[in-house]
C-alpha cells in the first residue's frame, strides 16, 4: 500500500511547498525517505513536524549540552512534562511553554490557550496540577496597543485557569520596547503525583485501540505550529481565522477524566493533541514506542461538515486527547469518559508494520516508513557571530554617565524605579488570578520572592519561580543565562526552599541570523553551567524562535521555571521585614556594577556595560547558608536584590505589604568607597537582604560557608521611613511615597486604558469567572 | 442632526468554536428542548448615537465596530437597526 | 453529622470543601455527583465554589437544572440546612432558593484577595459562633459577585436580619472601597426567610488553617456542627 | 417539522447598572466618537429549532427564554426574529 493523492488535493509545485515553510533541500530528504512525489497530506504532515515547534531542528544539538541528570530526576527532557521525586513515594511534575505569537494576534485566546496546553502537558504526566505560574514581556505602557496586549493576555490567564480551578501563584512582568509588537506568554504549570501513576507517552502493544478523547476536532488554528516558527508579519495577520478558541469548561472535565483513565489501568499511554494536533501527538507516540500506527481521519469526531484530511490532521482544536488503550478495555474507556459528558472513538491502532499511515476509509492518504517522520527531520547548525553593535555596548563605560540633577536626592531615584512598571507591584495582575483555589497556597503572590504551596498529607511544601532578565542576555548571553538560573534559585530559596530542578522557555529571535544563534548559544550554555553547580538539572522546556519584528529581534529571553522543596512547613519565608527592632544583614557584597541595570535604563534610558558578573560558586554558597539560617529558625525575613539593586531590595521589604509599612534604618559606610549609585542601585548579583532576630548567629553560618555577610541595620516599625546612610550619602524616604510609587503604578498607567478594557469585552467569554 | 438607536448583533465568526453556544444547547437538549439543533451566542449592542441621517448614522457605528465593538479576529458583526428618535 | 457536598460539572472548591469539613472539622462528608437523586443522608448539603458550567450565559443558570437540585432543594423545604458558596450561591439565586441575582463585578474583572467582612447577624445556624459586628478576613474569588436585587427585596432582606456578611473596610465601615465587585450595600451573604439556606461570596472553607493566613472561616463550620449534632 | 432560525436580544433590565455599557461608552468616547450617548450591552442569542411552523418556533424558544435563557430578575428578553430555513 502506497499513498496516492485524493481527487481535488492542489498538485504540489515549489510554490506550495515554500508555502509550507519547507526547503529545497527539506523537499528533497522528504522524496528520497518516501521514495516519490509526497501527497497533499503528506506535504502537510511533514510541514508541522518538521516544523521548529516540533522538530526543534536549530536547537536540538545546542539542547544536548544540557545537564539532565539528578538522584531525584524521574523524567527528564522528551516527555510532556519533566518529573522529580519529592519524597514519601510523591512526585512533581513541571513544564513551561510559550505561546507567543498566538497571544501577539489574540492577547486574550492566544494567552488562554497557552495556559491549556501547559496543564494538559502536566496531567497526561498522571499529575493532579496544583499550580500555574506566568512569565510575561511587553512593550511600553506608555502604548495603547501594549495595554490592550497586556489586559487580554492577563484575562485570558485569568479566566483559563481560574476555570478550571488551578491557582495562578507567581511569575514576573517585564515591560521594555525591545518586546514591542511581539510579547512573550510563558505559562508553566506544577502537578503532584504518587510515582506509581507516572505514565509516558509512548505508543505500545501491537493491536491496541488509538482513541481521540474530548473535544471535537474542528478547522482551528491548521499551521499553528509552524506559525509559532515565522517572524510576525503580515503573512501571520492574515492567519488571523487560525486563532484556537480555549474552552475551559471542557479542559477541567478533561482534567478529572484524564487521571481518572490513568488510574484506571485501561489504557497505556495518554498524549495532549497540542501544536500539530491529531499529526504530531501520533506521530511522537509512535516513535517514542517504536512500532507503527495506523489513522482513519473518517473515525475523527468532527465538528464541521466536508474536513479534509488535510485539515484533520493539523487542527488544533483544543482540550483533545489522543490515548492508547488496552485492546478490549474501549468500554470501559469511553464509560469513564462518558461520566464526565466527554466522548472517546477509536480512531486507529498500534500495528507492527514500522508505518506511519494515514487512510480516509479504504483510501490511503498519507504513509510514511517507521518512525523516520520523526528521527529523520533535519538538524541544522547555523552559523553563531556575535553583533558587533552589542560588544560596543558592553565595551561602553556606563560609570561616565553623568547623574541628572534630581539624583541629588537619592530617594527621588529610588521612587522613581519603584514606580518602574518591571520593578512596580504587579497585584493589578495577580488580583485577577484565583490564587487560593485548592487552598494549598502558602506563600502567595506579592508575599515572598517565590510562590509555596503545601503537600497534603506531608509536612513538605513546594517552591516554584519563574526568572529572567532580557536585557543581561542582550548584553552578554552567557553571563545573563547564568543569572536566570541563579536569579529563579535564589528566589526559590529565599522562601524557604532547596532548588531541585528547572524547565525552561527559549524566547529568541531567527536562528537562521548568526547573532541570534550566538545569543542561543551562549545563552544555553551560561544556562547548564550555573544547572550544574546549583544541582538543578533541566527537566524540560520548549524554544520559542523567530520573535522578532520590523525593528528587530526581542531580547534573548530564556525564561528558568525553578522548582524546588520546602522540607519543613515552618521554614517556610516571607520577603517583608517582620518584628520591630530585628537586624537587617545582608548576604553577599555589593560592588561598583551598573552595566544592564534596571536603573540606567529608567532613569537615563541607556541599554550599556557589562551585567553584574555572576559567580556560581559564590551563589551556591549564598543559597546554602541562607537555607541553613533557615532550617535553624532564625531567619523573620529573605529577598533577594534583583532588578534596582539594594535599595529597591530594601524598599520592598518594608513596603511590600501594602497594609503593613516596616520602617528600617541601614547603614552603608562599609562600602563609602563605592559610587553611592552602584552601592543603592547596582545589580550585583548573589545578595539576599535577611531580617533576623540573631545576627551573629547568621554571620556565623555565612562564615562559615564562605559568605561575605554584614549587618546594615535594624527594622524601625514604626518609623514610617526608610533611612539609608553611606558616607556623605544619605537616603531619607517617606515609606507612604514609597509604596504609592509602588503600589499604584501600574494601576494608574492601566487606568487610562478603559478603550482597551472595552475591547476585552468583546470576547465571547464566560463574563464571570 | 437627530438621534438613533443603532442595534449591532456581534457573533462568534462561523468555524470559531463557540464553547458557550454548545454548552448552552447541550443545556437545552437536558431541559427537553429536543428539537433545537444549534445554538450560537453573541451580543448585542444598542447605541443612542447622534448623526446627519440614518445613513450616518450606520457610517458612524460601523467603524465604531471595526475599531472597537467587533473583535476583528473571532467575531463578526452586522447592525440589526436604525431607528430614529 | 455528615456534609454532602455537590460536584457539579466545573465545580472546583469541593474538594476544598470537603478537606476543610473532614480533615480540618473531623466530621463525616460525601461528595454528592449532579446527576444523583439521593443526599446519602448528608444533614448539611455544601454548593461549592466553582464554573458549573463554565458559569456559560449565566453562572449557576444551568446547574440549578441538575437532578440533584430537586433533592437540594426538597432538604432546604424540610429546613434542612444548605449553604452556597461563591458559584454555590450563584446557583442558590438562580434555583429560586435564595432572592436576588449575582452580576458581573462593577470593575469587570475576575476580583481574587483577602478581603474584611462584618458580621450582620449572628444568631443564624451557620453564624453563632460569631460575634455580632465580628470582622472577619476571608478571600474572595469571582467575577460575578455583585448582589442586586429591587429596592423593596433588599429593604426586606435588611429589615428581616437576612443579611448577614457584609463587606467593610479595616475601620468596620460599609464603605464602596470596601467593596470587591459592587455589591447592592455592600452585601456578600444572605439568608432565606426560614434561615436554613445560606448564600455567601467569600470563601470560608479557604480560612480554616492558620497554614493559610487565616482560620476566620471556622466558626461557620462549628456553627453548624454545633447546631445540627446538637 | 420545518427548520426555523431564530433570533433572541436578551437585555439588562432598565434601571439595573450596565458596568459594561457604561465602559464601552466611555470607550468610543475615548476614541472620539463624540456623538454616542448611551450604550447597552445584552445578548444576542441565535438558535436552530425544528417546529412545525413559525408561531410553534417562536412558543418553544420563548419557553427557553422563560426557563433557562434569561434571568427574570435582571434581564428581558424578545424574539427579534424567526426566519424559515
Ligand atoms: N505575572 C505574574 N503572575 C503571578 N505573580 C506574579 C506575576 N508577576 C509577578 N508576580 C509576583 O510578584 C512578586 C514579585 O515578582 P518579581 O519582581 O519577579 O520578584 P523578584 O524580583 O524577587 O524576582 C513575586 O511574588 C511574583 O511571583
Ligand atoms: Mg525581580
Amino acid at each position: 500500500m502506497s499513498a496516492r493523492p485524493r481527487p481535488g488535493d492542489p498538485v504540489i509545485t515549489p510554490a506550495l511547498v515554500a508555502e509550507h515553510g519547507i526547503t529545497e533541500e527539506e523537499y528533497q530528504r522528504l522524496v528520497a525517505m518516501l521514495d516519490r512525489e509526497p501527497t497533499f497530506t503528506e506535504l502537510g504532515i511533514v510541514s508541522a513536524l518538521w516544523s521548529e515547534h516540533c522538530s526543534y531542528k536549530h536547537s536540538r544539538p545546542v539542547l544536548r549540552t544540557l545537564p539532565t541528570q539528578a538522584p531525584w530526576v524521574l523524567q527528564g527532557p522528551g516527555e510532556n512534562a519533566g518529573v522529580i521525586a519529592l519524597g514519601d513515594g510523591l512526585a512533581i511534575a513541571f513544564k513551561i511553554e510559550s505561546h507567543n505569537h498566538p497571544s501577539a494576534v489574540e492577547p486574550y485566546q492566544g494567552a488562554a490557550t497557552g495556559a491549556g496546553g501547559i496543564l494538559r502537558d502536566v496531567f497526561t504526566m498522571g499529575a493532579r496540577p496544583i499550580a500555574m505560574l506566568d512569565s510575561l514581556r511587553f512593550g511600553s505602557l506608555d502604548s495603547p496597543r501594549v495595554r490592550y496586549l497586556f489586559g487580554g493576555v492577563v484575562k485570558g490567564i485569568g479566566d483559563y485557569g481560574n476555570c478550571v480551578g488551578i491557582p495562578t501563584v507567581a511569575g514576573e512582568v517585564v515591560f521594555d520596547p525591545s518586546y514591542e509588537g511581539n510579547p512573550l506568554v510563558n505559562a508553566m504549570c506544577v502537578g503532584v503525583m504518587h510515582e506509581r501513576d507516572l505514565i509516558r507517552a509512548a505508543a505500545e502493544g501491537v493491536g491496541n485501540p488509538i482513541m481521540a478523547v474530548g473535544a471535537r476536532t474542528g478547522r482551528d488554528g491548521i499551521h499553528g505550529a509552524s506559525f509559532a516558527s515565522e517572524d510576525l508579519s503580515e503573512a501571520s495577520e492574515a492567519k488571523r481565522p487560525r486563532v484556537q478558541v480555549g474552552d475551559p469548561f471542557t479542559e477541567k472535565l478533561l482534567l478529572e477524566a484524564s487521571l481518572e483513565l490513568i488510574r484506571s489501568g485501561h489504557i497505556v499511554a495518554i498524549q495532549d493533541m497540542g501544536a500539530a494536533g491529531l499529526t504530531s501527538s501520533s506521530a511522537e507516540m509512535a516513535a517514542r514506542g517504536d512500532v507503527g500506527v495506523t489513522i482513519d481521519v473518517t473515525k475523527v469526531p468532527v465538528r464541521e461538515e466536508g474536513m479534509t484530511p488535510y485539515e484533520i490532521l493539523l487542527s488544533e482544536s483544543q482540550e483533545r486527547m489522543l490515548v492508547v488503550a488496552k485492546r478490549g478495555h474501549e468500554a470501559a474507556v469511553r464509560e469513564i469518559l462518558g461520566k464526565w459528558d466527554l466522548a472517546a472513538e477509536v480512531i486507529g491502532e498500534v500495528i507492527a508494520e514500522p508505518v506511519y499511515r494515514v487512510t480516509e476509509g479504504e483510501r490511503v492518504v498519507a504513509e510514511f516508513p517507521g518512525s523516520r517522520l520523526v528521527t529523520d527531520c533535519p538538524v541544522y547548525a547555523p552559523e553563531a557571530r556575535e553583533s558587533e553593535a552589542v560588544r560596543a555596548l558592553r565595551a561602553r563605560d556606563v560609570h561616565a554617565i553623568p547623574a541628572r540633577p534630581e539624583e541629588r536626592d537619592p530617594a527621588w531615584t529610588l521612587e522613581r524605579l519603584l514606580s518602574s512598571p518591571t520593578i512596580a507591584s504587579k497585584r493589578w495582575v495577580y488580583r485577577q488570578y484565583d490564587t487560593t483555589v485548592r487552598t494549598g497556597t502558602v506563600v502567595a503572590p506579592g508575599q515572598g520572592d517565590a510562590a509555596v504551596l503545601r503537600v497534603r498529607g506531608t509536612d513538605r511544601a513546594i517552591a516554584v519561580k519563574t526568572d529572567c532578565n532580557g536585557r543581561y542576555v542582550y548584553l552578554d548571553p552567557r553571563e545573563g543565562g547564568r543569572i536566570a538560573v541563579a536569579e529563579a534559585a535564589r528566589n526559590v530559596a529565599c522562601v524557604g526552599g532547596r532548588p531541585r530542578a528547572i524547565t525552561n522557555c527559549l524566547n529568541f529571535g531567527n536562528p537562521r541570523r548568526p547573532e541570534v544563534f550566538f545569543q542561543f548559544r551562549e545563552a544555553v550554555a551560561g544556562m547548564g553551567e550555573a544547572c550544574r553547580v546549583l544541582e538543578t538539572p533541566v527537566t524540560g522546556g520548549n524554544v520559542s524562535f523567530y520573535n522578532e519584528n520590523p525593528s528587530g529581534a526581542v531580547y534573548p529571553t530564556p525564561v528558568i521555571g525553578m522548582v524546588g522543596v520546602v522540607e519543613r512547613l515552618e521554614h517556610v519565608t516571607r520577603s517583608t521585614f517582620r518584628a520591630d527592632g530585628d537586624a537587617i544583614v545582608l548576604l553577599g557584597e555589593p560592588t561598583d556594577e551598573l552595566g544592564g541595570s534596571e536603573y540606567l535604563a529608567r532613569i537615563h534610558d541607556v541599554v550599556a556595560g557589562a551585567p553584574p558578573r555572576c559567580d556560581l560558586a559564590r551563589e551556591r554558597a549564598v543559597i546554602d547558608a541562607l537555607l541553613e539560617a533557615i532550617a535553624a529558625g532564625i531567619v523573620r525575613s529573605a529577598h533577594d536584590c534583583a532588578e534596582g539593586g539594594l535599595a529597591v531590595a530594601l524598599a520592598e521589604c518594608a513596603i511590600g505589604d501594602a497594609e503593613r509599612l516596616v520602617g528600617a534604618e541601614v547603614e552603608l559606610d562599609a562600602w563609602r568607597d563605592l559610587p553611592l549609585r552602584a552601592l543603592l542601585f547596582g545589580e550585583a548579583q548573589g545578595r539576599i537582604v535577611v531580617g533576623t532576630a540573631d545576627p551573629a548567629r547568621v554571620l556565623e553560618i555565612a562564615a562559615r560557608h564562605g559568605v561575605p555577610a554584614r549587618r546594615i541595620g535594624t527594622v524601625r516599625g514604626d518609623s514610617g521611613t526608610l533611612v539609608i546612610t553611606a558616607g556623605e550619602g544619605r537616603l531619607v524616604a517617606p515609606l507612604e511615597r514609597l509604596a504609592r510609587a509602588y503600589h499604584e503604578a501600574i494601576p494608574r498607567l492601566m487606568a487610562g486604558g478603559s478603550a482597551e478594557a472595552a475591547v476585552l469585552e468583546q470576547h465571547p467569554q464566560p463574563a464571570a469567572i | 442632526m437627530s438621534r438613533f438607536r443603532v442595534s449591532i448583533h456581534i457573533v462568534p465568526r462561523k468555524g470559531i468554536l463557540d464553547p458557550q453556544g454548545k454548552t448552552v444547547a447541550d443545556a437545552l437538549h437536558t431541559l427537553g428542548f429536543r428539537d433545537v439543533a444549534d445554538a450560537r451566542i453573541g451580543r448585542h449592542i444598542v447605541l443612542d448615537v447622534a448623526a446627519a441621517d440614518a445613513a450616518a448614522a450606520g457610517a458612524a457605528v460601523r467603524e465604531m465596530c471595526d475599531r472597537l465593538l467587533a473583535n476583528p479576529v473571532t467575531e463578526d458583526y452586522e447592525i440589526a437597526g436604525v431607528e430614529g428618535l | 453529622m455528615k456534609f454532602g457536598i455537590v460536584t457539579f460539572p466545573g465545580s472546583n472548591c469541593d474538594y476544598d470543601a470537603y478537606h476543610a469539613v473532614t480533615d480540618v472539622l473531623g466530621a463525616d462528608a460525601v461528595y454528592l455527583w449532579h446527576k444523583a437523586h439521593d443526599l446519602e443522608g448528608a444533614d448539611v448539603v455544601v454548593l461549592p465554589g466553582g464554573f458549573s458550567y463554565g458559569d456559560y450565559l449565566r453562572a449557576g443558570a444551568i446547574a440549578r437544572f441538575s437532578p440533584i437540585m430537586r433533592e437540594v432543594a426538597a432538604h432546604a423545604r424540610r429546613g434542612g440546612p444548605v449553604i452556597g458558596i461563591c458559584n454555590g450561591f450563584q446557583i442558590l439565586c438562580e434555583a429560586g432558593l435564595l432572592p436576588g441575582a449575582l452580576l458581573r463585578n462593577a470593575n469587570l474583572q475576575f476580583v481574587s484577595e483577602p478581603v474584611r467582612l462584618r458580621v450582620e447577624n449572628a444568631e443564624t445556624m451557620f453564624t453563632h459562633q460569631y460575634r455580632a459586628g465580628q470582622l472577619l478576613r476571608l478571600p474572595v474569588a469571582h467575577g460575578e459577585g455583585r448582589f442586586t436585587g429591587d429596592a423593596e427585596t433588599l429593604d426586606r432582606l435588611e429589615g428581616d436580619g437576612r443579611v448577614v456578611f457584609r463587606y467593610v473596610d479595616a475601620a468596620g465601615e460599609p464603605t464602596a472601597d470596601a467593596s470587591p465587585n459592587g455589591s447592592a450595600r455592600n452585601i456578600a451573604g444572605i439568608v432565606s426567610a426560614e434561615g436554613n439556606v445560606l448564600g455567601m461570596m467569600p470563601h470560608p472553607e479557604r480560612a480554616v488553617e492558620a497554614v493559610l493566613g487565616s482560620t476566620d472561616g471556622l466558626g461557620l463550620f462549628q456553627s453548624m456542627l454545633a447546631r445540627v449534632s446538637a
